[in-house]
Order: structure tokens, then sequence, then C-alpha cells
């Protein structure tokens, strides 16, 4: 019978090649990125150098001269203070205000579902479109929402132009474009939490209140966290909004390290400094990535049954 | 079950609706604007009653502008198509990549398998300005500077940790014994991987696909680092529309309705997927 | 018994679709009392409606007509928090962020229960159920069978007008099930909870009921105590249901002869031969009326090794205290149980008989029960 | 010929030792049941054989062929999965083709032979609806119909009647051996419903804590289990064991203050600690005194199918269970019953390891 | 084209006929008016062929970077001339202007060879240049091989030939000796004020005429007219916010940026007089300025002229030239008017942009480009733009000396030839050039801004300025 025979005709190295294939299957992928460490790398040495385009004469490696240099610098200080306010603040709001949304949507209807896909048009509006946007509703000549604030009294009301209500605003534009990406994770996670847990927790009689943060909240916990992970690494480097709506400013008021960066290299053609400044933030990133993804880890770890 | 008190569904309501309005209305509005002439939008009061035109659009598409300093060559379609050509590439691409390497991650252990997958995924969380600025010092060299090759390469930067991510964790949801059961019937690796695996994860594969066209889509600023104009997508393209003749408000407006339209209409399509593809896997843990 | 506890009366339950061809009538016009400290198994198999009829008195599905009485308070309005009753699930219940002991005493401390009154509570019934070791564990950690049991200790734990079981024992190992099973029984006797269980699985209903509602379809087949079921089963349904290895059933033709009768059997024409026995009177006009009849066997009513009748051996099983030996009979399978080895060999032929007392009449039409051996 | 054969096969899982040096054969056409309770590494077991898993030592060899480092597509092994593992986007039909489109077989050729086995199998109606649209017993006779189909020469069940109700549980005990004697193929069949096991089984390896404890045709372990954790597995109620002093003599054993009669060749255990396993249908009851019985107060009474359990307690105190014909209905608690054990049946295991003490022969 | 026309192009071109002659003429012949623009430009393009062979690099491509701009649009409008006169292919890439500067250092920082020429003001030359990205342009125009005898480089405006000259030391004088010549002029702006006359009317106000009266000036406008703003000035966080009318008002006191002294530099901008001049600035915008002031670029600043929003503006004058016409609410309505800050000056010193063409460094063929610059900045492109496209303002005398360029803007664009007539004399760059610029001048706007918003008070926020950027300087070996 034919069975025997590709038993023999199979072939042998079936281990080994078990062994290979998941290397074979990740590789490219790896090798893609790795192309992009390259670059990385030269970021490293360039930060450790005095590196001004423009002053080719006193390019030179100086170790960590423009690290030392930061810890004086009220500048940087400032930096590293908006861009940590700017994360959290956004973040906060929009793990609040999605949560609630993905709360009131939970129950999976046409209607919610027409209203959940509704919602996500401002996450398909490109930041740097949304910040035109609400640029164009802010202009304090014909900008609708200038005009509505008006008409509350607020006729002084200077949007991002005023350093009292730059990061408000700003942050407002954030969360207009990034809370339906939250608000669409966590819905996801709260259809897929089992519904059987709430059954026994109505038929106990539990208030609602208890079984929101004893069991929903705890339940939804690694969304949260990939939620958070993802939203406060890419709101920490905040660029394309800050920089459409207010360049940095007014003032110092939004310098965050990207926009502070970019500035420096293309404006300042200071390579070292805007090197060192953005590995100055690629280190808190990857701190604070790697604290949730462990957390991350730690709750997989104990739905996978190994805790 | 649910019995909601009439008060409570009241409330749901009001906040619903709050919420729309506040999601909603920009886009509402910038609708309208983009059927206005700029004389129309700047209009003091605003006011939401006026004769619709469609002017702008027609400039955008026909690629000519009228204005009283000439006439303008707006690359406005150009512009669309490479967001479209870049994005779908660069997705593609980081599907092709990533989703075996999702499948490799998720069902085998092996040296270094975390570690390589920890690597690709801290690319997500890499600023991109610090790989950007080198990159500009010599993407020359290498060839790749104004090169569509060259800005896919640096849009999986965006797409292929996402793509890992989320299709890691549905393939580890999906049970190994469907996939065994399709190999001991004598089919080898790949058949199963192409038959069985692949369109088991498809919500997880749209979710995440959606999801990163949506982040590429929405990119600005590799774009306008490494793009020259003639490769430039929709989200710099659109600075186009500030001129020394004044700024021309009704086709920037237009211009955003045009540059959500695709995205919107791939996530309408995929949007049973969204939710679904989202709540198994990465996500879930 | 006493006070009736719980009162389901003409309960219907049907779930619409989209569209009105889809609507599924789960639970048809179902009627039950139950009274204060019985248990009562409803029994079925998948889709018979008993989950349904569950999670109506529970209060997860509302009822499509009738009314659910507990504590002789209508309940079928009330959310389940309201109705004063305590569910085991059957499957993954638990709340995944607590442990197992939180999961326990949740409700508890919910109720404002004092933490030392909690505790104790608490670990008697972890050592009823044998999950001592495990309070301090995630439900991620642990195995289905002690999920199961610490669901069943989250429900005990409570006090409350009624306790629903939901398969309490599907994920639970042989062994322990046994054990289990007398020691479950005996703790709601003792505190006189009132309990309806639903099961798939005669076995536990048997073990755990006072008495047993047979679903099939919607339909309520037979509310009986267990006994009465096996010996006295309401229609075909419950017979062959009822019993294991399930009865053997013939449709045969009355042939009165004498004071006795002769039974053909339909396709193949054996005669089944009782010219000898004594039908009493009632018995004997029924069946003479029916003509057509249904006869239902108990395995353990085949009677093997001598007789009139012959089979051949296709299949002998020794299961350690019993055999089960299938035979073919009349071109069908007739199944008999003995308590001894049985040393039959495949395609032997052996002879057997089948005593008038071991019969069951069904009619042929409705396939409800006549008489159930010679009695009437 | 052995067909299969396992050589000190181990398979760890990190720290975990799933499978301890197993070692078995199977021979043509033979149903082996492999035994245990949950978590003994029953279904690791089939997964080496199949070739999903990879031992870390020990060889598999099929037909003769040392398939270790085969991959599982190669191994010509068909297999039935607990959780049926059916193909959720492929129809019933389709899930039965696949091991014959992977034999690259005619559509013709195909449509027949999945049509005979669907036959075979009674879900000739079912071919066109997807897995999601099959009752759970469709569904796992569609999942033995694709283990089947293409006659593979060894075939491996993990459970397959696990998730089914019990009246379709008990045809399918009977219809199974009939349908696996007409493919002739090797048969591994995993369960841990011992009647299961003794029902299908021509031998049955007794699977513990990734050891074989026991690997024995079906009677042989039932009567003559190898240890009290064998004994245990097997019978339902479970076997009564109790602690027990064979007195100088060795006829005689004395548990809890009362004597049973032990059977001969004992002699060695005179006078020595053992612990004596009595199953509870070798307890013979009667309602009046006999010779050699002793009086037992009924303690509960528990129906168990065809016969009723009692756990009944002697006036020493002893405790067992013990069971009877459940037509016999009137008995209530607090009856007295007249029970002895039947000597033959009584088992000795010793007190360190609980291995069987064998009577001595002469 | 028929002979008839063709006699009548050449007698234009030889001088024998004006051009209004020539247009009126060839209409009569039937030839239409947009054919016969281009056969004009055609006629000179054929002059300016004449002695010299435009021809020597036939068959090459050129590529450039460009600003989007009124400048780029008449150049491109002209640009199938300069194909047919060189025989050279031509591809551009535009940006707008939000990102153009930055393309342009990306581009040159990788050391791009992809475009041969592009613009550039005179500022980012002080970048480029000690980079070594770009070419110093004496090296051509100099060379009698390579560049047209007609090109006539003394008829380039002096001020903006110096302007775009600097010998790259920091600091250094502009246009001085040894300077090297990084970009060729192309079109300028200066800064004064344009204001909308009917709401000048209508509040009963005149132009400012010095910097204390338009402070006021803007305050009664902004009161009077109950809707509009005062004045419109950039206040973007920017090097562009301290250019235009800041500087220009700033250097009307002799302030300066910079003292110089032994090769090092000094912030000057905390002197008494820089403080007084601050003070009132800032008064100005918290008074009268624009709600949006600090997002401000150059085209909200204009467009809100031209909308209506606001009354005057002290800005760019080409601004205000464009929101004259078009489709601009306000179009016909702007006046032009040249401004002294300082009530003691005698005269304007605006600060000038020069939209200039410099050459890349890494271009493969910069004969060719060089070909394309000297085109481009010839006095008969310029002409063509000047006269039939928006190319003001021009750099050259001579289209300023054109009748038919006067008379056309005169028409239009009332005051405005007065306003730059009166300002030209002191008109030029007013900064110290230097590599920090865009740094220091960043800084600058950014304490501007905080002082607009009352953070930081006046004369505090110049001293810390002052002392971070001289820190600054001393860092980079400036200072």
């Amino acid at each position: 019978m034919s069975s025997t025979s590709s038993a023999l005709a199979a072939p042998k190295s079936g281990r080994l090649r078990k062994k290979i294939l998941p290397y074979l299957l990740s590789l490219p992928a790896l090798l893609v990125c790795i192309g992009i460490l390259i670059p990385f790398f030269t970021a490293v040495y360039y930060s450790m150098m005095r590196f001004r385009l423009n002053l080719p004469y006193l390019k030179g490696f100086i170790w960590f001269d423009n690290y030392i240099n930061f810890l004086s610098d009220p500048a940087f200080w400032n930096t590293v203070q908006i861009s940590l306010l700017y994360a959290f603040l956004t973040v906060g709001l929009e793990l609040l205000l999605g949560l609630g949304i993905a709360v009131l949507l939970q129950q999976p209807s046409k209607f919610n579902n027409i209203v959940s896909v509704l919602l996500l048009l401002p996450l398909m509006t490109a930041p740097a479109l949304a910040s035109l946007m609400w640029k164009l509703m802010t202009n304090p000549n014909f900008g609708i929402l200038s005009y509505l604030v008006s008409l509350l009294g607020f006729s002084d009301f200077k949007w991002a132009s005023d350093p009292s209500t730059a990061l408000l605003t700003v942050v407002l534009v954030d969360i207009w474009v990034y809370t339906p990406f939250i608000m669409i994770l966590l819905l996801a996670g709260l259809r897929s939490l089992p519904k059987q847990p709430f059954e026994a927790a109505a038929l106990d009689g539990v208030p609602q209140s208890f079984i929101f943060f004893r069991i929903t909240l705890p339940m939804l916990m690694p969304y949260l966290l990939t939620a958070t992970l993802f939203r406060l690494l890419e709101s920490i480097q905040q660029f394309d909004i800050i920089y459409s709506m207010t360049q940095g400013g007014p003032g110092d008021q939004l310098m965050v390290f990207q926009v502070q960066a970019y500035l420096e290299f293309f404006q300042y053609t200071n390579v070292g400094r805007s090197t060192a400044l953005l590995m100055v933030l690629w280190a808190i990133t990857f701190a604070l990535s790697n604290v949730f993804i462990k957390q991350w880890l730690r709750l997989r770890e104990r739905t996978h049954g190994n805790g | 079950m649910n019995q909601l008190s009439t008060s409570q569904r009241v409330f749901r309501g009001v906040l619903l609706g709050l919420v729309i309005l506040f999601f909603m209305f920009p886009i509402f509005w910038i609708f309208l604007m983009s059927f206005q002439t700029n004389e129309q939008i700047l209009r003091i009061p605003p006011s939401i009653f006026f004769e619709p035109t469609l002017i702008n659009y027609q400039a955008l598409i026909t690629g000519r502008l009228e204005t009283q300093a000439g006439n303008l060559d707006i690359a406005f379609m150009e512009n669309l198509w490479n967001s479209v050509f870049l994005s779908s590439s660069a997705v593609l691409l980081s599907l092709v990549l990533g989703v075996p390497a999702a499948y490799a991650f998720a069902r085998y252990r092996f040296r270094l398998g975390e570690d390589i997958a920890f690597t690709i995924l801290s690319f997500r969380f890499a600023p991109p300005l610090l790989v950007l600025l080198p990159l500009t010092l010599y993407f020359e060299d290498i060839g790749l500077s104004n090169t569509y090759t060259g800005l896919i390469w640096v849009y999986q930067l965006i797409s292929l940790p996402l793509i890992l991510w989320i299709v890691r964790g549905y393939f580890e949801d999906i049970s190994p014994d469907i996939e065994s059961a399709y190999r001991l019937a004598g089919h080898s690796w790949l058949q199963t991987f192409l038959k069985i695996s692949i369109p088991l994860a498809r919500p997880g594969i749209a979710a995440a696909g959606l999801l990163s066209f949506i982040f590429a889509w929405n990119n600005f600023v590799f774009a306008l680092v490494l793009a020259s104009a003639d490769k430039q997508p929709v989200t710099v393209g659109a600075l186009a529309f500030v001129t020394a003749s004044g700024i021309q408000y009704g086709q920037i407006a237009a211009g955003i309705v045009l540059s959500v339209t695709p995205t919107l209409l791939l996530a309408l399509y995929a949007q049973r997927y969204l939710v679904e593809g989202l709540s198994l896997g990465a996500v879930k843990g | 018994m006493s006070e009736v506890q719980l009162s389901l009366n003409s309960v219907d339950k049907t779930y619409y679709g989209k569209k009105i061809e889809a609507a599924v009538r789960a639970v048809k016009n179902l009627s039950l009392q139950i009274s204060k400290g019985e248990i009562v198994a409803l029994l079925g198999s998948s889709g018979c409606g008993k989950t349904s009829t569950l999670r109506m008195i529970a209060g997860f599905e509302g009822v499509t007509g009738g009314t659910i009485q507990l504590s002789n308070h209508e309940i079928q309005q009330l959310p389940p928090a309201k109705r004063n009753v305590a569910m085991a699930f059957e499957g993954y219940s638990l709340y995944p962020p607590l442990t197992v002991r939180d999961n326990i005493a949740f409700a508890l401390k919910a109720e404002r229960v004092s933490r030392s009154e909690s505790d104790a509570k608490v670990m008697e019934m972890a050592k009823f159920l044998e999950i001592e070791e495990i309070l301090e564990r995630y439900p991620s950690s642990i195995s289905a069978g002690q999920q199961q049991r610490a669901s069943l200790a989250r429900a005990l734990v409570r006090k409350a007008d009624l306790y629903l079981l939901d398969e309490p024992m599907g994920q639970l190992e042989p062994q322990l099930r046994s054990v289990l099973r007398v020691r479950l029984k005996q703790y709601l006797q003792e505190h006189q909870m009132t309990t309806v269980l639903v099961t798939h699985d005669q076995t536990e209903a048997n073990a755990l009921a006072d008495r047993i509602a047979v679903m099939e379809d919607g339909e309520l087949q037979q509310f009986e105590t267990p006994t009465q079921l096996k010996h006295r089963p309401a229609n075909i349904y419950v017979g062959t249901f009822i019993g294991e290895p399930p009865m053997n059933t013939f449709a045969a033709e009355v042939k009165p002869v004498g004071k006795g009768f002769q039974f053909q059997l339909e396709e193949t024409g054996e005669l089944l031969d009782y010219q000898k026995v004594d039908f009493q009177q009632p018995l004997r006009a029924q069946l003479i009326q029916h003509k057509r009849i249904v006869l239902g066997l108990r395995p353990h009513a085949v009677k093997l090794g001598k007789g009139a009748l012959q089979a051949q051996v296709i299949s002998n099983q020794w299961l350690g205290d019993q055999s089960h030996i299938a035979a073919e009979f009349a071109n069908r399978i007739i199944v008999a149980v003995s308590h001894q080895r049985e040393e039959f060999q495949l395609d032997e032929n052996v002879p057997f008989h089948l005593e008038a007392e071991d019969l069951h009449f069904f009619d042929a039409e409705n396939g409800n029960a006549i008489a159930h051996g010679l009695e009437m | 010929m052995a067909t299969l054969q396992l050589d000190r096969v181990t398979k760890k899982f990190k720290k975990d030792v799933v499978l301890d040096e197993v070692s078995f054969e199977a021979e043509a056409g033979e149903t082996l049941v492999i035994f245990g309770p949950s978590g003994s590494g029953k279904t690791v077991l089939l997964r080496v054989i199949a070739g999903v898993y990879e031992p870390e030592e020990g060889k598999v060899v099929l037909q003769g062929h040392d398939m270790t480092d085969v991959a599982a597509e190669h191994r010509d092994v068909g297999m039935a999965f607990q959780n049926f593992a059916l193909f959720p986007h492929f129809s019933a039909r389709e899930n039965i083709a696949s091991p014959l489109t992977a034999l690259r077989k005619s559509d013709s050729e195909i449509e027949q032979q999945v049509k005979s086995i669907a036959k075979l199998l009674k879900i000739e109606h079912v071919l066109g609806h997807l897995p999601r649209a099959l009752s759970n017993g469709q569904k796992q006779r569609t999942a033995l119909a694709r283990a089947l189909v293409a006659a593979p020469k060894t075939v491996l069940l993990d459970d397959p009647l696990r998730n089914v109700d019990a009246k379709l549980r008990f045809e399918m005990r009977l219809e199974l051996p009939r349908l696996l004697r007409r493919f002739g193929s090797t048969v591994l069949y995993v369960t841990q419903d011992y009647r299961e096991a003794m029902a299908l089984a021509d031998r049955i390896a007794v699977l513990v804590g990734g050891k074989i404890a026991q690997f024995d045709a079906p009677e042989s372990i039932y009567l003559r289990p190898s240890s009290i954790e064998v004994a245990k597995l097997f019978g339902e109620p479970a076997i009564n064991i109790f602690r027990g002093q064979v007195n100088e003599q060795a006829n005689r054993v004395l548990v809890n203050q009362n004597q049973l009669i032990l059977p001969k060749g004992f002699q060695n255990k005179a006078g020595k600690t053992c612990d004596i396993g009595i199953r509870p249908e070798s307890i013979k009851l009667f309602r009046e005194k006999r010779v050699g019985t002793t009086s037992y107060e009924v303690i509960t009474i528990t129906p168990l199918n065809e016969r009723s359990v009692v756990l009944l307690r002697s006036q020493e105190g002893l405790e067992l269970l013990a069971t009877y014909p459940a037509e016999e209905q009137t008995t209530r608690i607090g009856d007295a019953f007249w029970g002895m054990v039947v000597p033959e049946d009584l088992m000795l295991f010793e007190t360190e390891t609980g291995q069987r003490c064998l009577p001595e022969q002469n | 084209m028929s002979d008839k026309a063709k006699s009548l192009f050449e007698a234009y071109a030889a001088g024998k006929m004006s051009r209004r002659e020539l247009l009126t003429k060839t209409a009569q012949l039937g030839v239409a008016f947009g054919a016969a623009n281009l056969m004009l430009n055609k006629a000179s393009t054929d002059l300016l062929a004449a002695d010299f062979n435009w021809k020597a690099h036939q068959g090459k491509s050129l590529k450039l970077l460009l600003n989007k701009h009124p400048y780029v649009d008449a150049m491109i409008a002209n640009l199938e001339n300069f194909k047919s006169l060189t025989g050279m292919n031509i591809t551009y890439d535009v940006f707008p202007e939000d990102v153009y500067f930055d393309k342009v250092t990306a581009a040159l920082s990788s050391r791009s060879s992809e475009y041969d020429a592009f613009m550039t003001g005179a500022y980012m030359t002080w970048t480029y240049g000690p980079a070594g990205w770009i070419e110093d342009l004496n090296a051509w125009i100099k060379d009698s091989s390579k560049t047209a005898p007609n090109y006539n480089w003394e008829d380039m405006l002096p001020g903006l030939r110096a302007s775009t000259a600097w010998n790259g030391v920091p600091g250094g004088e502009l246009g001085s000796a040894d300077a090297k010549q990084w970009c060729l002029p192309w079109g300028y702006e200066l800064n004064n004020v344009a204001y909308n006359r009917n709401m000048f009317k209508k509040a009963g106000v005149e132009p400012p005429k010095n910097m204390e009266d338009m402070v006021n000036v803007a305050a009664k406008l902004q009161r009077d007219l109950g809707g509009p703003y005062g004045i419109g000035v950039r206040g973007s966080r920017s090097w562009a916010t301290i250019h235009p009318g800041f500087l220009s008002a700033y250097a009307n006191y002799g302030q300066k940026d910079f003292t110089v002294s032994g090769g090092k530099l000094k912030a000057a901008m905390n002197t008494k007089a820089s403080k007084d001049f601050h003070e009132l600035w800032v008064k100005m915008i918290q008074d009268s300025g624009a709600k949006n002031w600090s997002t401000h670029t150059w085209y909200q600043v204009g467009t809100d002229l031209g909308a209506g929003a606001s009354a005057m503006i002290f800005d760019a004058d080409i601004l205000g030239y464009f929101m004259n016409g078009g489709d601009n609410k306000e179009a016909g309505n702007i006046g032009y008017a040249p401004f002294a800050a300082n009530p003691n000056a005698s005269a304007p010193t605006p600060n000038v942009w020069i939209w200039s063409l410099a050459m890349s460094s890494f271009s493969k063929q910069k004969d060719a480009a060089w070909y394309f610059i000297q085109w481009a900045s010839s006095g008969d492109h310029g002409m063509f733009g000047a006269r039939k496209m928006d190319f003001v303002n021009p750099v050259r005398q001579s289209v300023w000396d054109d009748s038919e360029f006067r008379s056309r803007i005169n028409e239009s664009y009332p005051g405005y030839l007065n306003q730059h007539d009166l300002s030209a004399p002191g008109a030029k760059i007013y900064f110290t050039a230097q590599p920090l610029f865009f740094d220091l001048t960043t800084q600058w706007a950014e304490t501007l801004q905080k002082m607009v918003a009352k953070s930081v008070p006046v004369d505090e926020g110049l001293d810390q300025l002052a002392s971070s950027i001289d820190r600054q300087l001393r860092d980079a070996g400036l200072g």
C-alpha cells in the first residue's frame, strides 16, 4: 500500500526542519527591522558628538557631553515635563472616555455597531489633517468653535494661541483623534468577556459598581494595558498634532521631545543635540514599554493558566 | 435580562448623543465646508446655510485651480494615489512578513523567540525621528532616497509590529489541534498554514491589517522627511493649499474629506472583523 | 411532601430569530411544582429546553408565557438579583480576577456578612468539596473539575430560597464524581435546600434527585421519582431515555390467544408467546383494543441461556461487575445485561426468553405507555 | 507482528515529565485502550505517536519504520480528537475528504469514499453542513469518519465519546468495534471511562503519572490489578480499601475488629499488615443471617442505574460500600443486611508500595 | 505664424517698435493675445540667444526644488522658452512653504545630487554655505564663457546683491569684498504697512507715523471697528516672526541683534532702547493683535487682511499686494504706507526677504544649473514676470524702471510704488550674518511669545534671552 512507501520516502530530517522552521518564518520580518537598527546605532553615535552641520569645524566626539548638558538645561527639563504631562493627560482622559463609550456601546446591536464604526472616523483622519481641521474650527475669525464659545460668553478664548489654553486645545485634538482607538480596543475586550461570571454576579445581587470595579475592570486589564501601552508610547512621542497646531509654542509651552528634536535637526542643523534628545526619549519609551509588557505578560501567563 | 429603567435609558441616550456630537461634529462641519467657497467659509459669523458648490472637489480632481494669481497645479489626486499605493503596499508587505512570523511566535517556543518578538515589537516604540534623522543622512548612499521602496520599508516600522502583535495573539487562540488534524490528514506544513491557519485567523489578520493601514495612511512625518513631491501622500500634500495668494480653506476641507474616504470605505467593509479580530488574541493577553 | 416552594405554571419560551419563521419554541407549556427541601432534576438531551427553563427561573431569560412562583411570590418579572436564587453554572463562571476564596465569598461580601462568618462558611464549603488547597489560586490556574467545584461552593455558600445547579458535576473525574454525589445529596437534604438540577446524565439525576422531570423537545415528558421513572415510564421516549443500556423496543401486532396473548413482531414475524400467562382484565381489554403496540424490554430483563427465542451475539462486553451482550434478533439489535461474566462468543446463537411481567406496553400511535408488566 | 512500537518514550514540558520511558507494542488490528485519570499523559502519548509532539527521548516505530523524526503527514496515521478539531470553514464533506485530497485522489473517487463512510456512520444527510451546524454526535462521527476514511494503518482516537450523550455513547460503544474491525487498523483509544476501556479494548495500558502502571487484557486488570492505584481506577463505586492485619495462620485478616476470610497462599504475610481491597460487588448481601455473614446497618443508599449502592456499617464500625441489583427497592436507611465477602475476590496490597501481593503458587 | 507677424516681432526685437504698438498690430493680424505674449517672449529669448551659446548643455535635464510661490508660477509659465532656448529639460518638486525649508535641509544634508538648484532665502545660506552645501556663484558670474554678455549683474539692486553675499565669517559684513555670492536674488519683499482703506476711513485714522502712533492707531481701530482686530503681525514660534515688521522697526531705532568685536559676537537685544521698543511692540499685540497671534505666520497675517479680519498689517509689502487682488473679500481696498518706527528716523529701514536661487554643491551638472539660474534671474525673465505675472517685487532696477510695469501697478495697486520707492534705499538685511541664525531668532520669537502672554516681564525676558544667547554663542565658539 502507498502508505508504507510514503513513509519510506518521508524526509528523516523532520526534527531538524521543525527546529529551523520558526527561524525561517520570523527571520524576514526581523531582517526588515534590523535594517532600521543601523540608523539607530548611527543615532547613538551622533548623540555623542558635537555635530552641527553648519559649524563643520566643531565636529568631534564628546562622549556624553550632550547628555550632561541636558542636566543643567531648563529647556530640556521643560521638554521632559511637557512630554510626560501631555502623555499622561491625553492617555488618562482617553482611557476614561474610551472606556465610558465602550461601556455605552457594549451590547451588540445594529445601532451600536453603526455608532462604533462612525466613532472610528476621527481615527481615520490623519492627525496632521485633523489638526488642520481643528485649526480651521478654532480660527478666531470664522472658526465655528470660536463662534460657539463666544456665544457662551468666552469671546476671548484663544485656543492653541494662548499659553493657558494651548495644552488643553492640543490635548482636545489628541483626544478627538485617538479616543476611538482605545474605544474600539476596549469594546472588543468588553464584548469578548465571558457572560457567565456576570450572570453569576447578577444572580448574587452584587451591586453594579462592585461588579464593575472588582470583575469587569480586572478582566479588561489586558486590553487596558495594550491600549495604554500603544497610546502612551505614541503620545509621549507626539509630533504631528503639536507641530501642526503650534510648532511647540506659544513660548515653549508645548516643546515636546519630537518637536524639539525636529527643530534642532531641520532648522538648527544641530545633529548631536537632536539625536541625544531622541535617545533620551527612546530610553523613557523603552523603560515604559518594558514595564507595560512585563505586566501584560504576567497577566497573560495568568489567563493561560500558569499563574 | 438587561432591563433598564426609563431614566437609565434616557441618561444613556443623552451621553451617547454627546459622544456622537463631539466626535462627529468636526467631520460634519468640514464636510459642509468642503462645499463652500473660501468667501462663504470666511463669513462671520459662520453659518450652516449656504449654496453648495463643487468647485473644491472639481479643483482637486482635475488638479487645476484658477485663482487670481494664475492657475495652480494641485497634485492632490497624485497624492491620494501615493497614499493608497504606499499604505497598501506597506501593509501587504507587513502581512507577508508579519503573519508567518506571528505564527512562529505563537506556535513555537524556540531559542531567542521571545527576544526576536520583543525586538520587533520594540520598533513600534522607537521615536520615528530617531530612525529618520540618520536615514536622511544616508538614504542617498543606499539608493533609497525618494523611492517608493524606501518609503515602504520605513513604513514597516508602523505596520509590522502592530500586525505581529495582534495576529500572534490571534493564532495563539486558535486550537493547534485543528492544524494537527490537517497535517495528520497528510498535508504538508505549508498547505496547512495556507488552508487552515490563515483562513482561521482571518478576522485577526483583517483587523490588524486595517489598523495598520489606518496608521500608515495617517502617517505624516516619514513622508514629510523622506518623500519628494511626486511620492507624497495626502497628509503632506494637503499642506499645499496654503498658498501665497491665500489659504484655500474649501480645498483643505475637500481634501480632508477625500483623504478620509478610502479608509472609511475600507473600515466599513471590514467593520465586522474589527471588533471580532481585536477581541481575541494579542490584546486579550 | 409539604409546602410548594417553586411553581412553574404553563411556562412558555419562544426565541424569535430575525424572521418569524425562525422562531423556536424552546419550552412548551411547562408546569412543575417543587416542594420545599426537594431536589428535582431536569433531565433530557441537549436542546430539550432544560437549560432554558433553568435560565428562566434564574431570570436570565424572560418567560414568553406563564408564571413562575417562588415562595409564593411571582418572580418572572423580577431581575435576577431580586429573586433570591443561587446558581452553580456549568462552565467557566468564576470571576477570573478573584482567587477561589474570593470567588466563593464574593456574594457574602456584597451582602456584608461579617468577615469571620464568611471565612468560616467558605472553609466549610471548601472542605466539603475538597478544594481547601486551591483557595488562594486563580480560576485560570486550576482544572476544569476544580473550577466546577468552586462554582458549586459559591452557589451553596449563599442562603437562598432556591438552588439551581447546571450540570454541577459534568467536569469531575468519575471517581470523585461518585463520592461527591453522595455527599452533595446528604448536604442538600440536611439543610433542606430546595434544588433544581439540570443534567443530561441520568446516573447523576438518579443519584441526586428526589424526583426527575424528563424533558424532550421543550415538553415535560414525565415528572416522577427515579424508581417510578424506570419502572413506569410514561412513554417510549422516557422508556428508552432512562436506563443504561437503553430499553429494547419492538413494534408488534397483538394476537389474543385464550387468556393470554401472542405478540408478533412486525418486520420479521417472530412470535413472542404469552398464551399461558394470565393477563388481567383491564389490561387485556386495552391490549385488544390497540392491536398494534410497541413492546419495551429492559436489557436486564432479557434472560439469556434458555428460552424459545434465539439471537446471534454480535458483541459481548464485560465491564467488571456486569456484561453487556448485544445480539441480533429479528433484524434488530437486542441488548442484554447480566450481572455476571458471560462467556458467549461472537456469532454464537444464544437462546433467551422474556418474562411477561418485564414487558412494557406502549401505544404504537402516540408512544404513550399502556401498561408495565402485567399490572394495570 | 508489532505494527506499533514505543520504545522508552519520554516527553517533557519544560521541567514536567509528562511521559516517563513509556514502552509498549501493539499488534496489527488490535484495539489498545490507553486508560488513566486526567493529567496522566494519555493525550500527550497519542500526540507523540501522531507526530504532533516530539519526544525528548525514545523511539516511535510504525509498521517497522522508525518514525520519531518523520513529520506527522508522512506517518499514515488517522486521529480523532477529543474536541473533534473539525475545520470550521470546511463542510462535513470537505472535512472527511481532507485525507483523500492529500493523496491526490480523483474527485469521483473521493466522493465515493466519503459517501461510503458517511453511510456507515449515518451522517450522509449532513455532509453539506458546516461543523457549527452539526450536533455533538454528528461532529463526533464526522471526526471519526475523517480519521478513518483513508484507512490508515494506525488510528488514534482521543476520548472520542467524551462529549456525546449517554445514549449515543452506548450505541457507539457497540458499533465502534465493528467499524474498526472493518478497517483492520491498529487502534489506540484513549479514555478515562473504565467501562469504555473494558468494553472496547483487546488490551489496556493503564497510564498513571506518565508511566504505564499495567498493560494487560481488560479482565486481568479488573480482576488482578497490579496496584491499589489501578484497582481504584476500575469499578464504580470504587473498590473498598482497608488497612488490615493478617493473622498468624494466614487464613484470616483483621480489619477494624472484623474478621475476613483470607484466600489461600498468603503464608508469607502471616502476622503482617496489609492493605485489603474489596470490590463492592464482591460483597454478597442477604436479608437474613447465613453462615459466615456479618450484620451491617444501611447508612446511605444511592441508586446507580441498574444497581443500588449502599454504605454499610458493621457493629464493629467497619464501613464499606456494596451494591445490589436495583430491582429490590424496599431497602431503607437503617435496615439491616447480612453480608459476606467472597474470599477469592479479596485482594492484598503492600502497604508501602501499594503493589498487589500475589498468592504463593503450590 | 505668418510672415507678416514674424516681421513685426523682428521689428520689435530690434527696438523699432514699442510693445504696445506690437500687441495692437498683432491683434489686428488676428493673433490671439496669449499667443502673442508667448511670441513676444520668444522674440526676447531669440534676442538673448544672439551672441551667447545657450545650447552648450543641450539635452541635459535639471531638477529644481521649489517653494510654492507666485514667483515659481511665473517661472513655470515661462519655462518653455528656457527649454527651447537651451534645449535642456527641467523638472521640479514644489513644496508648500510650511515644510519647504525642512525638505531643503533634508535633501542637502543627505548630500543628495537629485536637485541641481533650489530656491532659498539669504538667511538659509548662512547655514548652507558653512555646511558646504552650496556654491559660491561668483565663479560663474565672473566667467564670461559661462555668462551671457547681456546678463548685466550690475542691474541687480545693490542692496540685494550685498545681502546675498557673505564671507562666511560669523558677524562678517554682508557684501564685503571677500564675500561669496551664495545665491542670486530672484524676487524680494520689504516690510511696511498695508491697511484697509475703508476701515481706516471708518475709524477716522491715518496710517501710523511711528511706533507709538502705530500702537494707538491699532488700538483705536480695534476699539472702533468692533470686529476686526487692529494690526496683524506674525507671531509663530519661528525666526519668521522676528524678521519682518519687527526687525524693520527694531532696526529703525538703530538697534542691532549682535555686537561684533574682535570676531566675537555678543547679544545686543537687552539694551534700554531695545527694551523700550519691545514694550511697545508687546503692548501693541496684547491690545490689538490677532487672538491667535502666536500661531500667525505670513499667510494668516495676509489672509486676515484680505478677509477683512484685520485693519492693517506690518509685514511684507507683497502680502498687501496679493491681498488687494483675486477673490479676496477686501480686494481693491488695500492701501500701502511706508513706515519708520522711530520718530527720529529720517526714512524707513525695512528688513528684506530675498527669494534667491542657489546651486547645490552636490549637483553633477553645475554649469548647466548655472544656465538655468542665469536665465531665471535675467532681466528678460524678470520683465516677463513683472509685466505679465505677479513677479513682484522684482530685483532689477531695469524692471522697476519699466513703464509698463509701473503703470500697471499704479493702476491696480495705488500707493504701492510710492511705498516701495520711499523705503527701497534703506532696505537690506539688518540681521548679523552668523550660523546660529535660526536657533537664536527662534528663541527670540519664543521670548516674544512669553512676553505677550505675560509669562515673563519684558526686561527680564530680554536679559534672560541675551544671556542664553551669549552662552550658546560661546558653546559654538562664536561668542
